[in-house]
This record gives C-alpha cells, structure tokens and sequence, in this order.
C-alpha cells in the first residue's frame, strides 16, 4: 500500500522546515538539480483595507485525491527523480510560507516547467479556501484568478 | 440527502454539512433549493459529487450515497 | 556605492545557509512568489570511476563583473523584487549543494523563467572551473556542455 | 607580458602565472606559443583580455598593461 504523504501543514510552513526538506536531500545521490517554488503571502492592499493573514481551510479527502492525481500526472509527463507539495492549513501571517512544492531530477532542463505545472495545478484544482484577513479584522474570501 | 459546505459557502450557509430533501434529486433542482435559501448564485459556487467537480447545467441525478459538495472559488498557494 | 555582493562561498552550500536566506525574505511583504534553483553535485559515473567531489575555483575578477552583468540584465529582464547567486569555491561533495539561485516577485509568471534565465547564463559565461575527483582520487576536469 | 592561467590551463601549465615575451604582441601569437610550449589545443582554451572574452582568430593587439587570462572549459553550476 502507498504511504499517505503528509501535505497539509498546520500554520505556517517554516524556513528550517524547508531546509530540513533540501538537507534530507543530499543522501539522493543521482539528484543534480532542485527546484523549489514558495508561496508567500502578501501585504495586498484591497481599497483602503490591507492583508494581515489568510486563514487557510479544505475540502481534505478531494484535496487529497486531487493531488495524488497531479502527482501521478507530473512523474508521467517529466523525469524527475522525487517531488513534494506542502500548504498551509489555518492562519498564515503577511510574509509567511503557505505553499511548498519540491521538484529534483538528475537533470536541470526540466525542473522549472515542472514546478510551474505543479503550482498552476494546485492553484486550479485543489479545493482550499483562504479568508484574507485585514488588520482592521474585517475578512473577504481570496479567490484565484 | 447530506449536503457539506466550504470555504465562503459555509460562510453564507453558516453551517459546514446540511440535510437537504429534494424532489427531484438531481444537480440542477440542488441548485434551485441552494438559490432559494441561501441566494447563492449558480456563478459563487462549484458542486463536487464524489470529489469530482461536476457540470452545474448537468441534470446528474444524485443518489443518498453520494458525497456531495459545494464549494466556493478555490485559492491555494 | 554598490555594496559588494558575496557570491562564492567556501564549501558546500548548507541547508540552513538556504534556510536562513528565505527567512530574511519574511519582512519584503510585497513579496509573493520565490523560486530557487540547487545545483547538488552527482554521484556520476564516467567510464568504470566514480565522481566523489567537484573542487571549484574560479577567476574571480572576472566572475564577478560577470555576475554583475547577469543580475543588472536580469532585473531588466524580468519584474524581480530581489535576487541572489551563491556558488561554493573548493572542495563540494558528492550530494552537497554547490549553486543556489533564489528569485523573488510580487507575482509568480515570471519566477521559473527568471531562474533558468540565471542558471543558464552562470553556467555558460561565469568562469568557474571544476575538478572532478573520483572515489580513487584520479581526477578529471568538468565541462558544462 | 602577463599571463594569468585558470583550471584545466594552469594544471597542464604547472603555473597560474607566466611573464611571457612574444616578438608580435597579439592574441594569435599568444595561441601559437601556448600551442608549442605547452601543446594546449586551441579547442582546449579561452582566451579573456581585461575581463572579456575575445575570438580566438583575431590579430587583437595586446598592451602590457592588458590582464590576460588563459581559460578552460567553463563548468560553474
């Protein structure tokens, strides 16, 4: 039976998570290149509200099923030799890390591509919802477009 | 037939999961009812039934097994 | 004055040295995309011998108005908020780091390109040389190609 | 003049730097002195003055005050 991956990560996903995540790399020998893409949440000003926080929720066992899929589907379509993906769950402060995905192969050529498919993926169908949070505290609910 | 909820949806619905009776137990009657209680327009919404999006102008009939959805704009990452 | 940019480091690139830098990008809150590339030494095999390490070295005066040139270029290039390039000097081996490539936007479109734009131009005009040393310590000298 | 030598160049060289007298002071003449003396192939180098790469087929003149640098394959990354 596959091993359930861990995706979802309560809060922000922090830099020395990150690092943890590249160090545990180095035993993969056959690896040359790493590419990482973070997601990082942004001071937007809305009218004359400004972002504080978004607070990250999901429809868990689609979210899951979606992303087993866009896994599957990235290893079939490049060569890469390991691939990780990590949101947030819950609040996640202006300047933290909400989203995490992890792309090494052998190669370079193709390690960009294939992280830019992987967040466009995420971003279009994995159902999570983020409130963003203003600092006056009122709240709107982000969408992606 | 269970009903959940998410993102700004269960904001509006104010609950996550709701038992809906239906005459017609299809998508589009789920809709109607959906319109008439809450004001949720068909464009606000997205209806998964077993975790896959369906067509919000389909008339898939819905059985009391499945597990159906609605859910607001996505907005990962 | 320009402040001198420190590029090449001793060594391998650590994770925490890559932890460290992405937790320093918390307080730019206009930011909301990162992408880093790693460049990690492989376990290559070349005939029947097998790579160990990558001991770099490089014309430093040169490499770095090199370096200049790609970071001014690819600020016009490209909408960045900001940009480093670190690459490790001397011995690096085998699944150690020894490139780091970190790109920042507002936006995530033009992140991936922006990348592979830096990876491809430090590789082909930066003067670094490398030695690759074999498990029994014979040596040969590397090539981008 | 002043040569510097880098990678590959200075390990077949056995030095990183030479002060070398050549009768026409220009980029062709130094590749035939670095192809007799040390029997570096001119596929084998690169050849940079003050920093930049220059063509190989040139008849470039080179100053004494020129930094001239001999230069293997790149291999950065």
């Amino acid at each position: 039976m596959k091993k359930k991956k861990t995706v979802f990560i309560e809060g922000q996903i922090t830099s020395s998570f990150i690092g943890n995540a590249i160090a545990k790399h180095q035993t993969k020998t056959q690896i040359g290149a790493h590419n990482i893409f973070l997601g990082q949440v942004r001071k937007d000003k809305i009218e004359d509200k400004t972002v504080k926080a978004i607070d990250f929720s999901c429809y868990q066992e689609m979210a899951d099923q979606k992303l087993d899929i866009i896994r599957e589907e990235t290893f079939e379509k490049y060569d890469l030799t390991c691939m990780h993906i990590y949101h947030s769950l819950g609040k996640v402060e202006v300047g933290e890390v909400c989203l995490f995905v992890f792309v090494s192969a052998p190669h370079r050529p193709q390690v960009y591509e294939a992280t830019e498919y992987i967040v466009n993926r995420v971003k279009e169908e994995v159902p999570i919802f983020g409130k963003e949070i203003f600092e006056d505290a009122s709240y709107q609910w982000k969408t992606n477009v | 037939m269970k009903v959940i909820y998410f993102g700004k949806i269960a904001d509006v619905t104010k609950k996550t999961v709701e038992e809906i009776e239906l005459q017609d137990k299809n998508v589009k009657s789920l809709i109607t009812f959906l319109n008439e209680k809450y004001a949720i327009n068909l464009s606000e919404m997205q209806i998964a039934v077993n975790q896959n999006l369906v067509s919000k102008s389909e008339l898939l009939e819905l059985k009391d097994t499945d597990e159906v959805a609605i859910l607001s704009a996505f907005a990962g990452g």
